[in-house]
């Protein structure tokens, strides 16, 4: 009996342990002798340093160590380019990657100037504030579009300019769109940054064992084994001698895969130097100015359609903050220009961006990767136009989707993943109606009234969207049968939660027929398995995923042919379920999967050329380009004008990831995405001030959304395979909080008609509603 | 003094009894000095929850309590939650099977809070749990699975479920 | 962050001018100043221990320079300032008006700029930690002012 | 984020807690609930030379009713005032007020006296104190005074506190015939402090007028703010729907001078306080009438 695992809501393998706290975190790790680290970091966001003087602090007891950029030697060196530009022609693109410790310059507050090694964080913290750093502070660089003034101070003299990256793409002709329009609306959009703000801070601690001459690194990473690979080439050591170990990771949502952190490359070095082991947790604090942060994008975009609400073209300008280096590449614009198309048909498309180096701390994908802020723009442009045209915002989108013949479709600009941008497959239109059923969008202008008579006012939104997923270049996977009979997956990747030892377990489970229970999946270990890429651009189901079949699946023809031998029959009468192989019709003739592990690596006898021993698989795969994930999200919200507070009161997600592995995670994930994406529309925001202080530096000013603010999201799922890969599957990690920034801005103009807002900035505070609210008012 | 002080703890039914500088915070004593890691640390400022405890069986934030407090008092951390080695607490078998948790992080801290919630209050509505659980921030799930697990949990942990 | 505001003196403006240049008399104006020492033509080094409710913490060196003087009437100042805690720069501007023989009224502005920690986690305070501060200093000032008429 | 060092001490007695205070000066805080002082001592912007803990102090920690209201000891915890019937009949603003006040967890370490003492401007207990006029009992080892709440909160932090003094107990007035109260306030989240509230206790005459009226603003200046402008327009009259407009609007624009911050502009801050005392005092008003109403929820 041939059981279904792909597809079942199967109960996680890996929760007990984290449910009893005997899950091993980075900041769990704790050996004999070890040593603790704190950083000094700038308190400036642009100024030279001078001088920094640490004797004092190396004179305090219990100070092992201080180290400043002089004492780095050659090992001072900036980091690498993570994602070389894309083969866009005409592409502009200045490279400026950050350092192990600032030497001359600080490009932001909190860049890392020194450390302390002591033996306690406790008097590590102490020994920061004996450290003298002098400063001569530089005209700092905030706002993208002051950056590129002739006048404004520039970061990276070497370009003499602010200008990272400049970019065009397109298709058509948008002018002669423009001409033969009945309609052009244009405006500018602010979509600002956010913080990915992981429960867990990021941590590092490493052991340098002389006598194996072996140095293991314990790293909340989404990406150990290019960290493992960047690590050795750094320290002059083999892969092999470098172990990196990403254990249980608290959440990663993107910022967990920037390398090298200054605090990565030097943790290690430490460990070595001093010979003891070494460990640095980040606090809270230092979260909000020394990791990664999310984009700020300002758009001027101007969309022209036809009298019945046919998009005839778009073209959009805009500026991405890149912060004080641009080490990630051009991932998140690229997505930006590229998702703002979203499941529309768009005949002409003039895309060209700018990025901007500012005084900011580094922006690299963080869930979503600036697919949002194309969202944003091209939702908030088709609701403006369905204004204008006297339309339903839905009926415009319906007259806009992509038909199922479309596909595959090629919209002819250049992806992140260097392929052109091609939607695999989708049907949208579906999804829209159920959508609006689902929310009851027929009935609502009835309720509307009838609240509105009680004095309430409530809007509704509804928008679409597509992600791009599942992108290569590889993962690999090895499967084991042990000879215990329980099953061993080993996978390159990092897991932060996303239930990979049970999504994993339940593809290899099915393909072999036994137990999800029974396998062992091992992620983001070197030592088990050393090949791969890592966590990002919702790809580890799809692609890792894939790997995983791929190696169940040459694992099980190694236990038909190796059944066939031992158990004298054909292959094809040989059965295997249940963990056991047997001859159909001789249910005697039965061996369990253990038994047949240990036959497969005997201790005398041979082994046949041609074969292996074990009963063990490793396998890749590599997708030629990634596969389309699409959706619709609808939302109610109730606004109290007087006080600018909004309530959503419903949220709808109809969503399209192809087929699910695992229906219960699929729908964690997008319900915590929409979590995230409320946090990103109504309550975080950072905010910096025009010498690029950041001055919403805790959990007390920047405001996650608790359980009160985040409501029931009700869904249904559309399966739309994917025709890329075997099990038909497209990601879903960061589909939940990409539209939700335009939905909320739809839904708050809608509860408002009398007002004629028009919310052309995400994240929206009640603060700033209210000043919206103020500015309608006095019009 | 800044010198040590003597404390003594009982964590999880078992004595302690260690010699701690004053600052040391409760929540790095249970995790360095006892190794206790299931109680996590996500703020140090009183705002995440994940670093929730138990202090003589009321729910307490352990980033914001020295560790020299607890002398002569009862804690219980998530470690002690389950009866034996297989057995979950029934709020631990109800977060499986809601799916109430991701990266796990901030799960010991929602199960510390929830502990004292369910005992003043059996028969949570679903807007009593939001509130009970919104000074534990979770970035993962949503909450809603975690409302999900506490319903399920209360309606199995009611007196009038067990025979 | 702006500073803006007036404060009215009973004493004569050379009075309260010379008193605004010695640093006997700042060392009590400035809130939380331990020393205040003049170590040039118009530049004073000292350390300020701040008292705000609950922060009361490490120490801040600060350093301030008078510019642009007009006796009486006004001046400028440069203040920088640094502790663990993070560092302040600022600019002000003090400007004294007669307003008879016996009284003056003091106009001060000044933009202050705050940076590091203390940026990041002061805000919801700020405002009224910069007006508690300036009422502070003004209000020990005036006792000065006050005794040195009583003499 | 780990605390600087400090020297610790523990008293077990009120007395031993003062004569300690008196040795050490401004350089000792006094250590109560630690829900406010501990997190400033992580991010070292509070770093006391001395930390006087008072948690072993049990004779500070009780609810006793007495003839002149009621007498909470000022070590009591938030959760356990929270949960006295006592406090719910006798002080029921205070009961009303008590969930706004930050998270359970927050709550079942953090005192009533260590908040009204630190007197943070958007706390709500020195607001509520402040409507209802209670008295605290200041200890010291020259002896024991009682000061009221509007002599005692005198601006950011700032309290009638001499060194050598610490907060002992908190007195609240028994509830008048004809009292009525009402608490609300607005935040980003629940459990933030809020960017605006409002503490009313009000009371009317035999013939349904306000014969008294204290509305304590949270949030929108250096201390809890009573606004007695807009006390003063209630005062006399029947609580109309045009008087409560006029106090509201008194309360936003003649009582306050609200600060601007990163999560609310001045001019929302009084918008709020306009909304808050609209909305609240209708509530105040029904109870003085003897209506029994729920509590507000957070979402005013």
């Amino acid at each position: 009996m041939n059981r279904s695992y792909v597809g079942q809501s199967v109960p996680r393998n890996e929760d007990r342990r984290l449910l009893t706290g005997q899950a091993l975190f980075v900041d769990d790790v704790q050996l004999e002798g070890m040593l603790h680290v704190a950083f000094l970091r700038s308190d400036h966001a642009h100024a030279l340093i001078r001088g920094v003087d640490v004797s004092a602090a190396l004179a305090r007891p219990g100070v092992a160590a201080v180290y400043t950029a002089e004492d780095l030697g050659d090992y001072w060196r900036p980091g690498p380019l993570l994602v070389p530009p894309p083969p866009v022609e005409g592409l502009t693109f200045n490279e400026a990657t950050q350092v192990p410790l600032a030497k001359e310059k600080v490009f932001h507050v909190g860049e890392p100037i020194a450390l302390v090694v002591a033996e306690s964080r406790y008097v590590a913290e102490d020994a920061l504030a004996d450290i003298l750093v002098d400063f001569e502070p530089l005209g700092a660089v905030v706002d993208p579009e002051a950056a590129l003034a002739p006048d404004a101070p520039i970061l990276h003299t070497q370009f003499g300019t602010n200008l990272a990256a400049h970019v065009v793409q397109g298709h058509g002709d948008y002018e002669q769109a423009k001409a033969e329009a009945d309609l052009v609306i244009s405006r500018r959009f602010l979509y600002d940054r956010g913080a990915a703000c992981a429960l867990e801070n990021r941590a590092v601690a490493a052991r340098w064992d002389p006598k194996a001459e072996e140095l293991t690194v314990w790293d909340t990473t989404q990406a150990p084994i290019p960290i493992r690979n960047g690590l050795a080439r750094m320290l002059g050591l083999l892969e092999s001698q470098v172990h990196v170990v990403a254990p249980f990771v608290g959440g990663g949502f993107g910022p967990k895969i920037m390398m090298f952190y200054p605090e990565e490359v030097l943790i290690p070095w430490v460990a070595m130097k001093l010979g003891q082991p070494v460990k640095w947790t980040e606090d809270r604090q230092e979260n909000f100015y020394a990791t990664t942060q999310e984009r700020g994008q300002v758009h001027d975009a101007e969309i022209a359609v036809t009298q019945d609400g046919r998009i005839l073209g778009v073209r959009d300008f805009f500026l991405h903050d890149t912060g004080a280096y641009d080490s990630y590449g051009l991932t998140v614009p690229i997505n930006s220009q590229c998702t703002l198309l979203g499941p529309y048909s768009v005949p002409s498309y003039h895309s060209e961006f700018k990025a901007v180096f500012t005084n900011k701390i580094t922006v690299t994908p963080v869930r979503g990767a600036g697919r949002q802020h194309g969202v944003f723009v091209m939702e908030r442009l088709l609701d403006l136009a369905a204004r204008a045209l006297g339309m339903d915002p839905a009926e415009i989108r319906r007259r806009n989707y992509l038909g199922n013949e479309a596909f595959p479709y090629n919209h002819q600009i250049i992806f992140q993943d260097f392929s052109p941008l091609f939607y695999d497959s989708g049907d949208y239109l579906p999804a829209l109606e159920t959508a609006l059923e689902t929310i009851g969008y027929d009935s609502f202008r009835e309720e509307q009234r009838r609240m509105r008579e009680a004095g309430r006012h409530i809007g509704v939104g509804v928008v679409s969207y597509i992600e791009g997923t599942g992108i290569g270049p590889y993962e690999g996977a090895r499967v084991t049968i042990d000879p215990s009979g329980r099953v061993r997956v080993a996978t390159g990747l990092g897991t932060q939660g996303q239930g990979h030892y049970t999504a994993f377990a339940q593809v290899v489970a099915e393909v072999l027929d036994v137990d999800v229970e029974q396998v062992h999946v091992t992620t983001g270990d070197t030592r088990e398995f050393g090949w791969g890429t890592g966590t990002f651009a919702s790809r580890g189901a799809v692609v890792a995923g894939s790997a995983c079949h791929a190696a169940a699946q040459a694992v099980r023809e190694k236990i038909l042919a190796m059944a066939g031998r031992v158990l004298e029959a054909v292959e094809e009468q040989i059965e295997l379920s249940d963990g056991h192989v047997r001859v159909r019709g001789a249910p005697e003739r039965s061996l369990s999967l253990g038994e047949l592990a240990r036959m497969a690596n005997p201790l005398r006898g041979a082994v046949k050329p041609g074969t292996e021993p074990g009963l063990e698989a490793t396998a890749y795969f590599g997708p030629d380009r990634g596969s389309t994930a699409s959706g619709v999200h609808a939302m109610i919200v109730e606004v109290d004008p007087e006080t600018a507070m909004v309530e959503i009161k419903r949220y709808v997600v109809v969503h399209d990831c192809g087929r699910l592995i695992n229906p219960m995670i699929v729908e964690g994930q997008v319900q915590g995405g929409v979590a995230q994406g409320i946090g990103n529309a109504f309550y975080e925001k950072l905010i910096f001030d025009d010498s690029g202080q950041l001055l919403n530096a805790s959990f007390m000013d920047y405001l996650l959304p608790t359980a009160l603010d985040v409501p029931r999201v009700e869904m249904a799922h559309r399966e739309t395979p994917a025709p890329m890969n075997p099990l038909g599957l497209k990601g879903v990690g960061e589909a939940g909080c990409i539209p939700t920034g335009a939905a909320f801005a739809q839904a708050v103009e809608d509860a408002l008609p009398e007002y004629g807002l028009e919310i052309l900035e995400i994240p929206l505070s009640p603060n700033r509603l209210f000043s919206l609210l103020e500015d309608a008012h006095d019009h | 003094m800044t010198s040590p002080v003597e404390l003594s703890v009982r964590v999880n039914g078992a004595s302690h009894q260690r010699s701690v500088e004053p600052r040391l915070l409760l929540s790095d004593f249970l995790r360095h000095e006892l190794n206790l890691t299931g109680t996590h640390v996500g703020c140090e400022h009183g705002v995440c929850g994940a670093c929730t405890i138990l202090m003589d069986g009321e729910a307490v934030r352990s980033c914001l309590i020295f560790a020299v407090q607890a002398d002569g008092h009862e804690l219980t951390t998530v470690e002690g939650l389950a009866a034996g080695d297989d057995a979950l607490h029934p709020l631990q078998t109800a977060f499986r099977e809601a799916h109430g948790l991701q990266c796990g992080f901030c799960t010991p801290g929602f199960l510390m809070t929830l502990i004292p919630f369910l005992r003043d209050n059996p028969t949570p509505s679903d807007r009593e749990i939001r509130e009970g659980i919104s000074g534990n921030l979770c970035r993962c799930t949503g909450y809603q699975n975690i409302v999900q697990a506490v319903r399920l949990a209360a309606e199995r942990m009611a007196p009038e479920a067990t025979p | 962050m702006t500073i803006d505001g007036e404060y009215t003196f009973r004493a004569p403006r050379e009075t309260v001018w010379e008193l605004l240049q010695d640093p006997d008399v700042l060392v009590k104006a400035l809130p939380g100043a331990k020393k205040l020492e003049r170590i040039g033509e118009d530049r004073f080094d000292g350390i300020m221990r701040v008292g705000v409710g609950p922060v009361t913490a490490a120490e801040w060196s600060v350093n301030v320079q008078l510019k642009d003087l007009v006796p009486p009437e006004s001046y400028a100042m440069q203040m920088e300032g640094k502790s663990p805690l993070g560092f302040t720069r600022g600019t002000g501007t003090v400007t004294l008006v007669a307003e008879d023989e016996a009284t003056t009224r003091m106009h001060y502005h000044g933009d202050v700029q705050l940076g590091g920690k203390i940026a990041g986690v002061g805000q919801r305070l700020l405002d009224q930690v910069a007006k508690l501060l300036a009422r502070q200093g003004l209000e020990a000032l005036n006792r000065e002012v006050e005794a040195r008429l009583a003499r | 984020m780990k605390p600087a060092p400090f020297e610790y001490h523990r008293p077990g007695t009120t007395d031993e807690a003062v004569t300690l205070l008196a040795e050490h000066g401004w350089e000792a805080k006094l250590l109560a609930g630690g829900q406010s002082l501990i997190p400033a001592m992580n991010f070292r912007l509070a770093q006391p030379g001395v930390l006087i803990d008072l948690n072993n102090v049990e004779e500070l920690a009780y609810i006793r009713d007495g003839d002149v209201g009621l007498h909470i000891g000022a070590m009591t915890r938030q959760r356990s005032a929270e949960r006295s019937e006592l406090v719910a009949a006798r002080a029921p603003l205070v009961h009303e007020a008590l969930p706004f006040v930050a998270h359970p967890q927050i709550r079942s370490r953090g005192t009533i006296g260590g908040s009204i003492a630190h007197a943070d401007p958007a706390s709500e207990l020195p607001a509520v104190t402040l409507a209802l006029e209670a008295r605290f009992r200041l200890r010291s080892p020259r002896g024991a005074r009682s000061v009221s709440a509007d002599e005692f909160f005198t601006g950011l932090f700032g309290t009638a506190l001499e060194s050598d003094e610490l907060l002992a107990e908190i007195e609240i007035p028994p509830p008048a015939d004809g009292a009525g109260w009402g608490f609300a306030e607005i935040s980003r989240r629940h459990g933030d402090y809020g960017l605006a509230g409002l503490a009313a206790a009000v009371q009317l005459d035999g013939d349904g007028k306000c014969s008294k009226a204290r509305l304590a603003l949270l949030s929108v200046g250096d201390g809890p703010v009573l606004a007695t402008s807009a006390a003063e327009t209630l005062l006399g009259a029947e609580p109309s729907e045009e008087a409560i407009r006029a106090a509201a609007n008194a309360a936003a624009h003649r009582d306050i001078d609200p600060p601007s911050d990163i999560h609310a502009s001045a001019a929302y801050r009084r918008r709020l306080v306009e909304v808050l005392t609209r909305r609240v005092l209708p509530r105040a008003f029904d109870r003085a009438r003897g209506v029994d109403l729920k509590p507000i929820t957070h979402e005013a």
